[in-house]
């Protein structure tokens, strides 16, 4: 059976081009970049190209990248250093949306003592701005705010948003872009976010790597101490056949940047469009003016989701029901909550993510099996028959 | 992702039993949209309390939908008192185990036949002891952590 | 020029046999291992078949093996979790000779306001046991003592000392096992160790995965927050293909262990008493009777160390000074401070560390080359012409 691959915001597949850089890496240029002989040496130079590359796909400079092993740990670096920069600070600003990586870390922090604002949503997942801003004052260490949300693929505005809290006071804006780096243009040399995080695998890279952009100037402190590695802010050898690959993999992105806002954008919206058209009883979540243009989050009244996704799975179509990190949970996502989708639907939320590798013959299939597996699931929910009765 | 075993999968993929008996003898209704799981069950009962036929309709996920349709099987041509020693643990091992984070859901089958069962002796279901996390089905605490043990 | 890579405490070359593993996850099996498809479930298995591999080459169960970005990271893990866990308890007791990875952390920690023995080592690189033992009280959360030195191979009796420690009141004791792992026999299943670092890039597989071994019933926080992967331990994907990687190369290491203690030991042998016996003033540093089979520090008095790497580098010759990462660095390395190597020798002490790469060859040229580049910069040196003096 074919493999209808519509997970790429859970992760992508590592791009034919990155792997060709990466396996040389791994196979002979193995040497530790800090060591003095020639195959450290060797290893170095791969090394600042990929930071050239990464600097080169969000317009900053080489010096501003600091690899990592993840998004997660991006994003963790970023809050930790702005609060260990400040130690005055003890005010925090997020949103109701962000992914787990920031979410959790904040509720942490919470408990340890440090007052948090999460920012709620409206029901299109657009951000409350004017109570973002109105929490904004001297106290306030970091304000964190995704670039755009990993279910919906709703793009806040943070540019502006960043401008303005720095302008109210707030010390650092940090922005997880991981959902944005490769699908939207980004550009750091006119901007005022000071930090950025992003994650290989969401971009064609492999697993297990990430970066943190970081504005020349902001003040840092180390995540992981040890070693001097990356200028000693952030300890560790570095995984280096991974951050090679990153680079090959930004650069990639910013040629295909433009496909990725045509083509793939679409293949998406004729997704969408027959969906809604096939199955009644379902609509769109987010903010559908400003989106990613490969994200698609679609709701299914009175049936589940997990359900849905193994019949399509026995299809061979591959998608996600919320994020993959929330699925081990039987709630409907905090982003869908947030948004106050309400219950008859949230829990038949399906997120369809498509990228470069998606092709009109993955839509078609979507297309043709989609409906009736909507249909056999609500001939068997009870919710359907009594929804069905109240209407006729 | 969860490890379904080939039966779970088969009874989702090919559930039996799906609808709704007209002019059931029993109607037992367990779960809501809002938790995410609902069971309705309708029996019909024959002679000498044998349960003739079993229907049911289940917003849940794969193994709620797996633990509905093997409920049917296993009470369809039971007497009601034998039915009604019927626990989750019979449903789970029935379909060749769930995975520990899908127990609640056979839970579900089991109260949702204890609900019909009643419903037909005309009885009024006990509220068990403890928290109850899901009101809309009753699930407690108490009765996951049971069965989370018993399934060791 | 044939490379001869004598540096393998520093970093290894990715087996073979790993790579072969390790590709299939970068190029198909590219599911997020979270995810509720096919994709997903297909990317399950192997993770699971790693932690099986890395447990069997520790004794210890698949559950307590937890995957992480690298050795610092499981250091800076463990010892988080120890604080975490026993919040009462505001004593640390490391020692002198750590690897960065723990002493950073730990001296940072003694900033924040915990109160850090370093425990001393002799000349031969010995603990002193009796200074550590009397350190420990109730107070002590966490006792981490390095299982072998990175820099000299000295192994510390770390089961006898988490023994006593453990019984004088300590709550926890960690190992950074990341030298010893693959080239020393380790059991955990009878041990009185809690926490064990290592590192994948220490034992053939590649850099920027690591793992940290948590025993059973042990008190745990995570380091990294946000998704539930591994269990709500370590938040991030997980980085597939590299833990992939690291579970064939414990496999590997297992079935090497015993060439590296035969073939390997026998090779750094005859290096070593060849070297003592064609260069004067020079001697081995560390604990001879208790040492890595791979592992020679060698001292080379009146002469600088990166001088001797980089005449040797012109031989194809790979080794360093010091440890990798503290070679940014001029001043010679804590490890030697620490073992009160005098500094007419501690500057020219070169670390040679072999793998099961390394052949007879290898030991051949280095035989051959070193006497004539210690000789040339000891004619260059105005200390050595006045020690040749002092002794005339
Ligand atoms: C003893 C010891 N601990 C920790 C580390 C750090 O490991 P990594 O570079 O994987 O973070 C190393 C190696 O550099 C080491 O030799
Ligand atoms: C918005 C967002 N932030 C952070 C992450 C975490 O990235 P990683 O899995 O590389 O830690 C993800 C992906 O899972 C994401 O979608
Ligand atoms: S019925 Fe809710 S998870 Fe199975
Ligand atoms: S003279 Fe160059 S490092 Fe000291």
């Amino acid at each position: 059976m074919r493999t209808v691959y519509l997970d790429n915001n859970a992760t992508t597949r590592v791009a034919d081009e990155v792997l060709e850089e990466m396996i040389p890496c791994l196979r002979d240029v193995f040497g530790n970049p800090s060591s003095m002989h020639h195959k450290g040496a060797e290893a170095g130079e791969p090394l600042n190209l990929a930071r050239r590359r990464v600097a080169a796909l969000l317009g900053a400079q080489p010096e501003e990248i600091l690899f990592t092993s993840c998004g997660t740990e991006s994003d963790s670096t970023a809050i930790n250093a702005a609060l260990t920069a400040h130690p005055d600070r003890k005010h925090i600003i997020t949103t109701m949306v962000e992914h787990p990586a920031v979410l959790s870390y904040c509720e942490y922090l919470e408990k340890k003592g440090y007052r948090v604002t999460f920012v709620p949503v409206d029901k299109k997942g657009c951000l409350d701005l004017k109570a973002l801003y109105a929490a904004v004052s001297e106290e306030t260490a970091i304000v964190s705010i995704m670039w755009a949300n990993n279910e919906t693929g709703t793009i806040f505005p943070v540019e502006e948003i960043a401008k303005k809290v720095k302008s109210l006071g707030a010390a650092v804006f940090h922005t997880d872009a991981v959902q944005a780096v490769g699908k939207i243009d980004i550009d750091m040399a006119d901007s005022a976010i000071d930090m950025l995080s992003l994650s290989g695998h969401k971009l064609h890279a492999p697993k297990g790597v990430g970066a943190l952009y970081i504005r020349k100037g902001t003040k840092f402190a180390p995540f992981l101490m040890g070693g001097h590695q990356e200028k000693g802010r952030r300890a560790g050898t570095e995984n280096h056949s991974s951050i090679v690959a990153l680079g090959r993999a930004c650069e990639l992105a910013a040629e295909k940047m433009e496909e990725e806002n045509t083509r793939v954008k679409a293949l998406r919206d004729r997704l969408e469009k027959g969906l809604l058209e096939t199955i009644p009883n379902s609509f769109v979540n987010g903010d559908l003016d400003n989106r990613l243009p490969n994200t698609c989050s679609i709701s299914f009244e009175y049936v589940e989701g997990e359900a849905i996704l193994l019949m399509m799975n026995e299809f061979g179509i591959c998608a996600s029901s919320g994020s993959a990190c929330t699925s081990g949970s039987l709630e409907p996502s905090h982003v869908l909550r947030a948004m106050g989708v309400p219950f008859t639907a949230a829990h038949g939320t399906i997120r369809f993510s498509l990228s470069i590798d998606n092709t009109d013959e993955d839509i078609d299939t979507v297309l043709e099996c989609l409906p009736g597996i909507i249909n056999t699931l609500r001939q068997m929910s009870p919710f359907w028959a009594e929804a069905m009765a109240a209407k006729a | 992702m969860w490890d379904y075993t080939e039966k779970v999968r088969e009874h989702f993929l090919n559930p039996r039993n799906v609808g709704v008996i007209e002019n059931a003898s029993g109607v037992g209704e367990v779960g809501s949209l809002s938790c995410g799981d609902a069971l309705k069950l309708t029996i019909r009962v024959g002679e000498n309390d044998i349960i003739e036929d079993a229907k049911f309709q289940t917003f849940g996920c794969a193994s709620a939908i797996a633990s509905s349709s093997a409920l049917t099987e296993m009470v369809k041509g039971l007497t009601l008192d034998e039915a009604a020693k019927i626990t989750n643990d019979d449903i789970a091992e029935f379909l060749g185990g769930l995975p520990k984070e899908k127990i609640h859901c056979s839970v579900m089958g089991r109260d949702g036949l204890e609900r019909a069962i009643a419903d037909y002796r005309g009885e009024v279901v006990k509220e068990s002891q403890g928290n109850v996390v899901c009101e809309c089905f009753g699930v407690t605490d108490l009765e996951i952590e049971r069965a989370v043990k018993e399934d060791g």
